[in-house]
């Protein structure tokens, strides 16, 4: 942001060398910092991450990301986007995919992970990701107890040629719930409820056949 | 040839009427007072001078007061008496000016003196124009701008239409209806010189629903080959005001800051044609006129033809008015100005005189905020926004006023007072802008 | 807005440190940088974490410039000025995610736009650019604090109305009725206009005395 | 990627998520250069055209930024790049129209320092749009700002002539019918999800 | 003899008769009915919430006032106006503190704060209703059934909340015509909308008795009847349209006019002159985009209602249709002015 009065030449070049002087100094201070905390922001993150994994799919202690090439599931590299995270026990047994999904609430976009169990076919685990929801109203989508009732075990059943769902998943008026794959809603946040309903309804359908179909892929970490 | 007219200008307001009371009486002479006051402005323009001495005995129709350059006319004595004073005398503005005191003889024949005759026949425009401003002629409509001034045409426009105003839109009086009914010979004399003095080809009386009977009466006398015609339409106020009529008879509108001339036309009010009809062929000056006296603190309402002079005092005392009475106004109550002194004349421009008592003044006097409701904005006949100018005004904004929202255009027919849910005086802020602004222009 | 508050400079280093809390406060006085302010003041804790980092950047910037002020030819102290801020605010961002992903999560892209905030920029060009390095780390310490104060005022009403508690502590009975306006952008509006009220009232009434 | 479709990226960018209204972006310029609305309309204009250029930018830079994975200097590249954008547009308006300059005064070189254009960069890279998608929100965000101070301009048009109690007059004032312009803009919370 | 002093006035002498005053106290008038058809539907339960609400605008008007040093104002009825419009905009078990507080902000920041009657630029009323919805949107869409059988003998526990405290709702709590169309796709009867045996906010529910309090204020020339004219045509020829695309996705244009707030919405709440525009055409305008507004809001909003939103948005535009929409001023063109 210079002036546009014009420059003397002198004077020209003690300005680049003062902009030089600076760039190199903030450049250095700047990969210096990130440098410093990349590792602990990495592990941060991870941690975050592995945290939601393990609360979507109960029982495991270890996961690994998978990600989906060629019609096959192969282990996912760094730079791969579209994963989906498998999870196995202690004794090294897949117990689970957790699947990252997002749309649009009622403030802004909401995103969760949930977590998905090819054998019982079912939603088994919810956590919210990311939201802003209305604090008291819509948040209860990631509070509410009756409401997380819902995915302890939400049906995601195939249908016989297993290509699939059988039935989609849909969010119900609150205390209307009747079938295995139908979310009961939250009465006052019936906007963010159904958010949610669709979000699991388009991922589900998306994610759920291809999982199923190639779930031998998953039975032991990394494709051993 | 008689039309009647459906169609009028836009916005425009309907208030009471209340003409029944004085429509049908016919035009009574009232008597000299004891002492005539005559004020030497009673006209837009310069005041007229003085000519006559304190003492002087004058004649009925002698010149007063001569006129004093072009916007400026004669004053003519309304009787024969003698002067007994000049000195200051209050006026309807409240300011002071020179006046004439006039102590009429009570036996004398009162006749009139002869001026000179203007021959419609052989007078040229020039020679009528200077017959009116001798007879000391001014717009009886209400302006009192002296009518030769306006029929001059100036340079490079033509006038094709006369338009006779008869509408007299203001509710109460009654004026132009009698004259109209009254004098139709002079109204059409009138039609004559005017239509010679400023080149009209053709000449429309326009004239307001209420008003039928006059106006089937007048176009009764038209002979068919005339260039003149009848014009009747539908009654709204203040379809008096010049480029109103123009609108409504012509369709035209008269540019912002424009004169009628400007599209071709010439708007005189029909008493003023009257008078020129009835003086002109005797070249004799004017000494009375016709005024609406009604209100409902008058006891003996009428239409009176009143010396010019004669004390408003003295004119109230002979109709009688009631104990109550609580204001008086010199015009129509939409347009005439409250007089706070009854010791001023009657003048040349005074077409009525209301007298409210207390019940009718009795409007609630609370004054609120304007509520933006857009009654004064669809009342307006100008199409201005008389809510946003009123809060300009009340914030002294005086040159949005002025640039943005036309306060110039605003010719103060109250249209937009009237019908104010919240009571603002509008026209009174206008008034004062607009003073103020001409003020600052000038300074 | 940009407003010059260059005084003669004879004010002590502890004038310069109290203005920046009363006279000159930058929320309530000055009224720079309000998107921060109105953005990241819903909770006492995402209010008071947003002043520091700023008052973080408004010191380290104001020592830089006002170490260099003698380095940087006048036409282009602005890129100057940006570059070292944007780098202080780059820091700050990178150790704020080393604390607590959670906490950068709540504070958005508006740790990033410190960089815009007219406060840091103001100080460094009127201020920094003409004082000693001592006088300016005081002047960045009171307006950074002072900063910090408002938000945290505008925060602690907005979290105490909004849901009930102070720093995430509920303080009002379990049944309180949360008004969730004020954590909504609308209530960061009323919120600060009452505030500013508040001062003017004060005013008012201070020069009527 | 994402997924949103241009329709719904501009509603949500101009009204659900108004930047002004509902993030607080640009509330500097919003609560300075609403005054008029001649002064506010030709701001909205300029903001949104610095906008759209530096969505552009941006978009660029982060390409680059990615390619030699240098993630640490993407915010001093935004605003360095922003700065020099608005510094061009300066002198483009100065010299094509020097009326519109005097009119902008101060501003336009203040909307280097202004967030929205900053924020805006930063979001679009956040919510991973591509190209076309990001043009799209800055254009969005640009004709929300705009939007947003004309309105706020018409009201404050308006309240230059009400009789305001003198403590509430100016900046107190204009938070309010801020706060409750924000109120009304809720009513369009949902529109872009479908 | 003739008396001395007379009183000075400027022209004109005249006024047409009706004056604020009047024109206010006749638009309670003719909400009155409304009033009473909700507190024979919702019994005394409707009965407090319009009681508070009315009570709080005029004690906070006549309070501020007083603070200011001005007269009080309440005589000329409209915190009246904006108290009932308030409580007819609430649900009828609508806590009453919360009610209170509404009436508290509607006066005090839609109306004081900007200068007072005339100078608002937003209804206060909706005002009072926006930050109330914003600050307690659960309680603002709690609803309670109509003609319950027990309705003039008690009082519903929500109504009675120790201030600042949560509600604790007894009872079902119905839903409204529209959040039943918007979440669950149902459309209710036409007549039962029309007469109001429907559930909803204290007022909205009979749309005749609207109508019938519009018609009164129209003949009385005390309203411009083309803001509601103008909303509710365009509200059903835009549904219509979407109706006629799809019948079996969009409610008919019937059921959109006679449902939610619309009604009162355009009957009582546009038609506040304060903040709409002053010249016929301006107001038809103003009225076709708030229709617009309701109609999108309904059909592809996160809400169910727009109408609050629809009229608040109107009035931040009012300003701007003024400046557009102007008469030509007489003996100018058009280009001029
Ligand atoms: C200020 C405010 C915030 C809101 N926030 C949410 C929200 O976060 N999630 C939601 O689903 N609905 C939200 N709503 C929408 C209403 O509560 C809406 O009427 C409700 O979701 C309808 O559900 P119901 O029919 O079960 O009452 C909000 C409304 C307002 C006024
Ligand atoms: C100050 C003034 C100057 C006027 N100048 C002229 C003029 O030059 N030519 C003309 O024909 N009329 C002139 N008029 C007369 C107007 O055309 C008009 O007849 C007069 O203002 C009364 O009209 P009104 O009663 O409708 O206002 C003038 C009037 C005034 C008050
Ligand atoms: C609001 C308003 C109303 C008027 N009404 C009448 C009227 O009813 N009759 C009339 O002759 N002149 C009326 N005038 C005056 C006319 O505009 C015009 O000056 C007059 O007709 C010209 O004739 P005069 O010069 O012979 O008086 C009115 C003027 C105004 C401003
Ligand atoms: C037809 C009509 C409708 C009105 N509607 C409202 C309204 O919706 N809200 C309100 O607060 N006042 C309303 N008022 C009253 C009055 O205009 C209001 O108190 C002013 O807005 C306060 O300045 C209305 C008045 C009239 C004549
Ligand atoms: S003087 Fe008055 S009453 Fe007579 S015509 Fe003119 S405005 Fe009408
Ligand atoms: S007084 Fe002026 S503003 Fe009022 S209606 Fe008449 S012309 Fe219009
Ligand atoms: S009539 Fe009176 S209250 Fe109505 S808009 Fe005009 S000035 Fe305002
Ligand atoms: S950040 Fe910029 S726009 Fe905001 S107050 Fe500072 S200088 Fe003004
Ligand atoms: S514009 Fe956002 S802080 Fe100034």
């Amino acid at each position: 942001m210079t002036d546009s009065t014009t420059i003397a030449p002198s004077n020209s070049l003690k300005m680049l060398r003062a902009m030089a002087g600076i760039g190199v100094l903030c450049g250095l201070l700047i990969v210096l910092t990130y440098e410093g905390t990349l590792p602990r922001i990495e592990l941060l993150r991870a941690q975050a991450l592995e945290e939601a994994i393990f609360k979507v799919v109960p029982g495991i202690t270890q996961m690994q990301a998978y990600t989906y090439k060629n019609n096959a599931f192969v282990p996912a590299e760094e730079t791969d986007l579209d994963v989906v995270y498998a999870g196995y026990d202690s004794e090294g047994a897949f117990k689970g995919i957790a699947i990252v999904a997002t749309g649009q609430g009622y403030a802004d976009v909401i995103k969760i992970i949930y977590g998905y169990d090819p054998e019982k076919e079912q939603v088994v685990g919810f956590y919210v990701l990311e939201s802003k929801e209305t604090p008291g109203l819509g948040d209860k989508i990631e509070k509410d107890p009756t409401f997380l009732e819902n995915f302890k075990g939400l049906d995601v059943t195939l249908n016989a040629d297993k290509t699939a769902l059988k039935n989609q998943v849909i969010t119900v008026k609150k205390g209307t719930k009747t079938n295995a794959w139908e979310v009961d809603g939250i009465s006052g946040a019936t906007i963010s409820s159904r958010a949610i309903g669709e979000i699991l309804k388009q991922s589900t359908s998306e994610w759920v056949p291809l999982i199923y179909q190639n779930k031998t892929a998953f039975k032991s970490r990394g494709n051993e | 040839m008689l039309t009647i007219k459906k169609h009028t200008f836009k916005h425009g307001v309907h208030p009471p009427e209340n003409k029944e009371e004085t429509n049908r009486l016919p035009i009574r002479q009232f008597s000299f007072a004891p002492l005539i006051i005559l004020p030497v402005s009673q006209h837009i323009g310069k005041p007229s001078k003085v000519i006559v001495r304190e003492g002087q005995e004058v004649i009925r129709g002698q010149k007063l007061a001569e006129s004093d350059g072009f916007l400026s006319v004669p004053l003519h004595s309304p009787a024969t008496g003698i002067i007994r004073k000049i000195a200051n005398v209050p006026t309807l503005s409240g300011k002071m000016t020179t006046g004439i005191y006039l102590e009429p003889f009570p036996s004398s024949t009162q006749e009139i003196l002869e001026g000179n005759p203007i021959d419609l026949e052989t007078a040229t425009p020039e020679e009528i124009l200077l017959g009116i401003q001798q007879a000391g002629i001014v717009g009886l409509g209400g302006a009192a701008f002296p009518t030769h001034a306006k029929l001059k045409i100036p340079e490079g426009k033509h006038c094709d239409t006369l338009i006779i105003n008869g509408i007299e839109c203001e509710p109460y009086l009654t004026t132009d209806h009698r004259v109209m009914l009254e004098q139709p010979d002079d109204i059409f004399m009138g039609i004559k010189y005017l239509m010679k003095a400023t080149g009209a080809k053709r000449t429309i009386i326009g004239i307001e629903a209420n008003k039928k009977d006059a106006a089937e009466f007048l176009a009764g006398k038209l002979d068919g080959k005339d260039p003149v015609s009848v014009e009747v339409v539908p009654v709204k106020y203040p379809q008096g005001a010049e480029k109103m009529l123009i609108t409504a008879i012509l369709g035209k509108e008269v540019p912002s800051g424009g004169l009628p001339i400007d599209v071709n036309v010439v708007v005189v009010n029909v008493a003023t044609t009257a008078e020129i009809g009835r003086l002109l062929p005797h070249g004799r000056g004017i000494q009375e006129r016709v005024i609406t006296i009604t209100g409902p603190g008058v006891k003996k309402k009428g239409n009176y033809l009143i010396p010019i002079g004669t004390p408003l005092r003295y004119v109230l005392e002979e109709v009688g008015v009631e104990e109550s009475i609580s204001e008086v106004y010199m015009g129509g109550p939409m347009m005439g100005v409250a007089v706070g002194n009854l010791d001023i004349s009657i003048v040349k421009g005074t077409s009525g005189i209301v007298v409210f008592n207390e019940k009718q003044v009795h409007k609630s006097a609370q004054v609120y905020p304007c509520i933006k409701c857009g009654a004064c904005v669809d009342a307006c006949p100008l199409s201005l926004n008389p809510s946003k100018l009123g809060i300009l005004a009340k914030f002294e904004s005086y040159d949005k006023m002025a640039e943005e929202y036309h306060l110039m255009d605003c010719f103060e027919c109250g249209s937009c007072s009237f019908v104010c849910p919240s009571h603002i005086p509008l026209v009174q802020y206008f008034r004062l802008s607009k003073s103020i602004i001409r003020k600052r222009k000038s300074a | 807005m940009n407003k010059e508050i260059t005084k003669a400079t004879t004010l002590s280093s502890t004038d310069e440190f109290i203005k920046g809390l009363w006279k000159e406060n930058p929320v309530f006085v000055q009224v720079l940088g309000m998107c921060p302010v109105l953005a990241v003041s819903n909770t006492a804790i995402n209010a008071l974490a947003m002043g520091l980092a700023t008052a973080f950047v408004l010191i380290m910037s104001n020592s830089l410039v006002s170490l260099l002020r003698n380095f940087i030819p006048k036409e282009v102290r602005i890129a100057s000025y940006i570059l070292i801020i944007a780098t202080f605010v780059t820091m700050i961002d990178y150790a704020i995610q080393a604390i607590s992903v959670e906490l950068h999560k709540n504070l958005g892209a508006f740790i990033s736009l410190i960089v815009v905030n007219c406060l840091i920029l103001s100080r460094a060009e009127a201020f920094a650019s003409k004082n000693t390095l001592g006088k300016s780390i005081m002047d960045a310490l009171g307006m950074g604090l002072g900063f910090t104060l408002g938000l945290v005022s505008l925060g602690l009403v907005r979290e105490i109305l909004g849901s009930g508690a102070v720093f995430g502590i509920p303080i009002l009975p379990e049944n309180f009725q949360e008004w969730v306006i004020m954590i909504l952008p609308a209530g960061g509006f009323f919120t600060l206009a009452a505030w500013l009220l508040v001062f003017n009232l004060y005013k008012q009434k201070r020069n009527a005395l | 990627m994402n997924q949103e479709s241009f329709s719904q990226i501009f509603i949500n960018a101009c009204l659900v998520n108004n930047f002004v209204l509902a993030y607080f972006l640009g509330i500097c310029p919003f609560l300075g250069v609403s005054g008029k609305i001649d002064t506010a309309g030709k701001m909205g204009g300029a903001v949104t055209f610095v906008m759209l250029i530096s969505s552009m930018c941006a978009y660029g830079i982060h390409a680059f930024l990615e390619a030699i994975d240098a993630p640490f200097l993407q915010l001093i590249s935004y605003i360095v790049v922003i700065a020099s954008t608005v510094q061009l547009v300066e002198m483009f308006v100065k010299k094509m129209s020097p009326a519109l300059f005097q009119a902008l005064g101060i501003f336009l070189p203040l909307i280097t320092t202004n967030c929205a254009i900053l924020g805006l960069a930063l979001f679009q890279t956040n919510k991973g749009y591509d190209f076309f998608q990001s043009v799209t929100y800055a254009f969005g965000a640009g004709t929300g700002f705009t939007l947003a101070l004309l309105l706020m301009a018409g009201l404050r048009e308006q309240l230059d002539f009400a009789e305001v109690p003198k403590v509430i007059r100016g900046t107190v004032l204009t938070l309010v019918a801020a706060g409750i312009l924000s109120l009304a803009f809720m009513g369009f919370s949902g529109l872009g999800s479908n | 003899m003739l008396k001395q002093t007379l009183h000075i006035s400027t022209s004109p002498h005249l006024v047409k008769g009706s004056s604020v005053e009047v024109i206010m106290r006749n638009v309670v008038w003719a909400m009155l009915p409304t009033a009473a058809f909700s507190v024979y539907a919702f019994g005394w339960n409707a009965a407090l919430v319009l009681i508070t609400s009315t009570l709080s605008c005029v004690l906070t008007e006549h309070v501020l006032c007083r603070l200011s040093g001005k007269r009080s104002t309440v005589s000329d009825w409209s915190a009246i106006i904006t108290g009932l419009l308030l409580g007819l905009t609430l649900p009828p078990i609508f806590p009453l503190w919360m009610t209170f507080l509404g009436g508290v902000i509607a006066i005090s920041v839609g109306k004081f704060l900007f200068g007072g009657l005339g100078y608002n630029v937003f209804n206060p009323a909706l005002v009072g209703r926006a930050v109330l919805q914003g600050a307690f949107p659960v309680a603002i869409t709690t609803w309670y059934d109509g003609f319950a059988a027990d309705r003039f003998s008690s009082i519903n526990s929500s109504l009675l909340a120790a201030p600042f405290m949560k509600p604790v709702v007894d009872g079902v709590s119905g839903a409204t015509p529209l959040s039943a169309f918007k979440f669950d796709g149902v459309i209710t009867d036409t007549a039962d909308l029309a007469f109001g045996f429907v559930s909803g906010s204290a007022g909205e529910t009979s749309a005749i008795l609207i109508l019938l309090g519009g018609i009164y204020l129209v003949t009385r020339n005390f309203m411009n009847w083309r803001i509601p004219v103008s909303i509710l045509l365009t509200v059903f020829v835009l549904s219509g349209i979407f109706y006629w695309i799809d019948p079996s996705k969009y409610p008919s244009p019937l059921f959109m006019l006679f449902s939610g707030g619309l009604m009162l919405g355009a009957v009582f709440m546009a038609t506040d002159m304060v903040a709409s525009p002053i010249t016929k055409w301006g107001v038809v305008l103003y009225g076709a985009i708030i229709g617009t507004f309701i109609v999108v809001i309904r059909i592809w909003g996160g809400l169910p209602e727009g109408v609050m939103y629809a009229i608040l948005l109107g009035n931040a535009i009012s300003p701007h249709i003024d400046r557009l929409i102007r008469y030509r001023v007489y003996g100018t063109s058009l280009k001029s002015s």
